[in-house]
């Protein structure tokens, strides 16, 4: 008995959706674009968290060291800094080494720089932060503490950098918050309005299903299946897509973008978030119909 | 079997559809229900299959207040009920077959017993010949046939039929009928509503009359 | 009037809804079709609005060939017409008033015209106190009360109407038909098909016999 | 006759709009929601063109001259700078301006400058480009011929920045286009299903109309007034919800945002843009309905 409902129920919901298959593309149509624009903000915001990663690797406080400064002193202090739990990475910066640095970036001084009898740079110690995101008031702590020790002349931290990192970050998050919110929830009252304009039509159908003495279940799971299979349908689509897209958007914009082209790069969605997408479409379909039929087929 | 005790019915003030009506059917009974049009037969019926909630009155059924039972388990007392509706109620997008074998998937019936079901449902209205045709492509008394079919299908205890010959010729008529007597004669309860005065003379055991929601009549068989 | 050739239908293979029909009826004359269910009648009736268009033969109306209308054309023969449909065609989300008032709107009647010639529809038909009511509210005889009123509203030069009494009570029933007849003596010519022995010995001029989309025997008036 | 046909078409537009309101509510969310994307897009595409505007007035070609070069010779060369077609501004540093920069940039060089008897930095001329797009080549011949004047000695001319800026106006383009385009024609596919379900839904109603005597544009006219109702009241909606936006969201990022807040600063649309919003609304709802009568209703 189980098995011929069961067979009723997927004739039943394949039916469904044949025969209202207009509104069905249609609805497919807009919930595949919900999840394709969330799906290419799960991509953007991937991407923009990786190179916040790379970024953050240049996220470095320069401690210029008195010149002509012992090197047993200067040792202590490289200890003191890589000892400090913010800190990820220590590099010692030899005067030459600064120098050097300082011509690559002006070439026009490479005359003055020659006819100086001394390398007038002091050496510095660049150290890496541990976590881009950590907050200001202890990097300061931790600048401060340094500035006490005699040998340290002067400390350059550029906090830009860092508000730059953080923010960037902090606002990928929330527009990817914002729309995908939006967009769920768009998608969530698309297949709850369906699913309700499915009900609608088949209302005196449903109403002789009734008469005929179906139960409630009989009568809804056809309805649910429904809702599941456009969800799932949408999000597959849109992870289609988006394969497309990222394999051609970029070849598309093409070398034209130089510098820009690495910020947006697309890579694809990890196995993860594929898989949660197509959950969730099926979840959110499941959500979408079950809301609308409570509230249409009394419970 | 059917017992309604001071039954009214108000869809809108003022006035009632049905107003203090008292009736027993007893088990196996073949009973006509007749009046002018907006007499209030339809809601009488209504209220047996509780399409219609009346306003006052107790109604019980095969020893159950069906008033009682509640919204999800309405289900079980349809099950046992075959009914021909004024207006049909097809399924337009399903085959004549479909039309029928609803009333048989709703409780799950195997696939095999339900084709046969069907078909000599389908050949007692005369209609087996287009049992994989659309609804809308039958005629209106076709149509009307296989609604009936769709109500004996599941050889009901209790057969519930609104009109179910107005769209019929008289010969045709009668031989509806007459498979409705058969049914009763299994055991089935019948009661139909009617305005024709021949089928009701040819047939009529028992007859009952509502004029403006009251019951005028009550003819013992 | 109303001339048709050599009319024949197939809807589906094989079989035909109708065979080889010729009818002339002259202006003025009232005139009935009967036959057994699923015999042709709706058929020939729709022919004549073109609701169905007939595999061969042709059909003249008011001396127009009406097969030769184009499509966005037909309109204005359906303005001089006057239908009651088999299954009554009501607008369920409209009011009774608005039911009616919708012959009167495609020609742009203005609304205090409209009223009065809607009321005087619904009185004749004794529904006039339900005109701010919903269809869905009425009983089926009620509801083809309605349809019947809506069909004579612009006093129609034809009134086609398809067992127009299937659903109402014998004493109603021949009040209908009796301002149908009233209608004709205002020199509308009048088509109704019906089931309905009673009616057509009352009042039948003459009768128009179908059998199997035959046309069985032709009385003169 | 006009008048009431006139007044029985507003009439059963407003019907039309108000049985359906669940299906119309749904409608009007998804096209407002498109519309509103298409807006902040404009917005966003407004603001980001300006930004570009802003940071072309930082393109320039820095010529170095020789040091010790002439007075007269330097105004020569200043001159044939400004007489360049492709030159807006021109600005000449002094050698003193230069030394207070490189200090400015870096402030541990100080006591090696201070150090130093002459001032090692040779005068410059500063041209600051018309037209950020101007193609590379030409610019590049500019800087050729420049280049053959004895007096100048190097020329500089970041191309990164002008390559960057004119990526950025062109992702911006192209994101614009695309995604504008997809959610335009979502609309439009939205508005013709909306329509399209409302005929069907009131397929028998249609019937009937034709069948009491109904002209085809009796019949159409009402719809085509319920998609251009629905077009506009989107737009106008999503215009709204956007000037809330630009609004709110500013402050909901805050201060935190730094030196980025300026980049995203949301500016409200112009007038000519705001009307063609709400114009495009109205025709996207006219050719929606349109597009999906002429399916239904034959001609
Ligand atoms: N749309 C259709 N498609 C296919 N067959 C049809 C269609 N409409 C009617 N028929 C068939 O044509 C024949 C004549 O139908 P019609 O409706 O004219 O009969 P009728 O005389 O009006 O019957 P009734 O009294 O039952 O209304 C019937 O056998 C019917 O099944
Ligand atoms: N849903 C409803 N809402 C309001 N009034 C209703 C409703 N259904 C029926 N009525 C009214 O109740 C009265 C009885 O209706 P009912 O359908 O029972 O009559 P009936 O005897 O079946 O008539 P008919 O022979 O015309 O079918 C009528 O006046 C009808 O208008
Ligand atoms: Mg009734
Ligand atoms: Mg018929």
């Amino acid at each position: 008995m189980i098995i011929y409902k069961a067979k009723y129920f997927l004739r039943e919901t394949a039916n469904n959706l044949w025969q209202y298959k207009t509104r069905h593309f249609f609805s497919l149509t807009i919930i595949c674009l919900s999840f394709l624009i969330v799906g290419l903000f799960l991509a953007i915001s991937n991407n923009l968290r990786d190179r916040a990663d790379d970024l953050s690797k240049n996220l470095v406080i320069v401690f210029y060291l008195q010149k002509s400064l012992p090197a047993a002193e200067q040792d202590l202090i490289e200890q003191q800094v890589r000892h400090s739990p913010l800190v990820a990475d220590v590099r010692v910066i030899s005067p030459a080494e600064a120098s050097e640095k300082l011509l690559q970036d002006f070439p026009g001084l490479k005359d003055i720089l020659m006819n100086l009898q001394t390398n007038p740079f002091p050496a510095s110690i660049e150290a890496t932060l541990k976590d881009p995101r950590t907050p200001y008031d202890q990097t300061l702590r931790f600048i401060t503490e340094m500035k006490k020790n005699a040998g340290v002349e002067d400390v350059q931290f550029n906090r830009d950098w860092a508000d730059k990192i953080q923010s960037l970050s902090r606002l990928a998050q929330a527009v990817g918050f914002f729309l995908g919110g939006i967009l769920i929830l768009a998608s969530f009252i698309i297949i709850s309005n369906v699913i309700k304009l499915n009900v609608f039509a088949r209302k005196s159908e449903i109403e002789i299903l009734r008469l005929v003495g179906g139960t409630n279940t009989f009568i809804r799971i056809p309805f649910l299946l429904e809702g599941i299979s456009l969800g799932m349908a949408g999000s597959l689509l849109s992870l289609f897509l988006l394969l497309i897209i990222t394999k051609i958007f970029p070849v598309y914009l093409g070398t034209s973008l130089g510098a820009l082209q690495e910020l947006i790069s697309f890579r694809y969605l990890s196995f993860s978030q594929v898989i949660s997408m197509v959950a969730g479409g099926g979840f959110v379909g499941f959500l979408g119909s079950l809301s609308s039929l409570s509230r249409f087929l009394r419970i | 079997m059917i017992e309604l005790y001071h039954v009214w019915k108000q869809y809108q003030k003022p006035g009632w559809a049905l107003s203090d009506v008292t009736i027993t059917v007893k088990k196996g009974e073949f009973c006509f229900i007749t009046g002018p049009s907006g007499s209030g037969k339809s809601t009488l019926l209504k209220t047996m299959y509780r399409e219609v909630v009346p306003t006052e009155g107790q109604i019980i059924i095969g020893g159950k207040n069906i008033l009682k039972i509640p919204d999800h388990k309405i289900y079980l007392l349809r099950r046992n009920m075959g009914i021909v509706y004024q207006d049909f109620r097809l399924l337009f997008h399903r085959r004549v077959f479909d039309n029928v074998a609803v009333a048989l998937q709703v409780i799950g019936a195997p696939m095999k017993d339900m084709k046969r079901k069907v078909f000599i449902a389908l050949r007692m209205v005369n209609l087996h010949h287009r049992i994989w045709d659309y609804p809308s492509h039958l005629s209106y008394g076709e149509q009307q046939r296989l609604a009936i079919a769709r109500a004996v299908v599941n050889n009901p205890r209790i057969l519930l039929a609104d009109e179910p010959t107005g769209n019929l010729d008289p010969k045709l008529a009668v031989e509806i009928i007459g498979l409705f007597k058969e049914i009763n004669k299994q055991g089935t309860t019948v009661i139909i509503c009617t305005h024709d005065k021949e089928l009701i003379r040819q047939f009529g055991d028992r007859i009952l009359f509502l004029h403006e929601g009251k019951l005028l009549r009550k003819d013992a068989a």
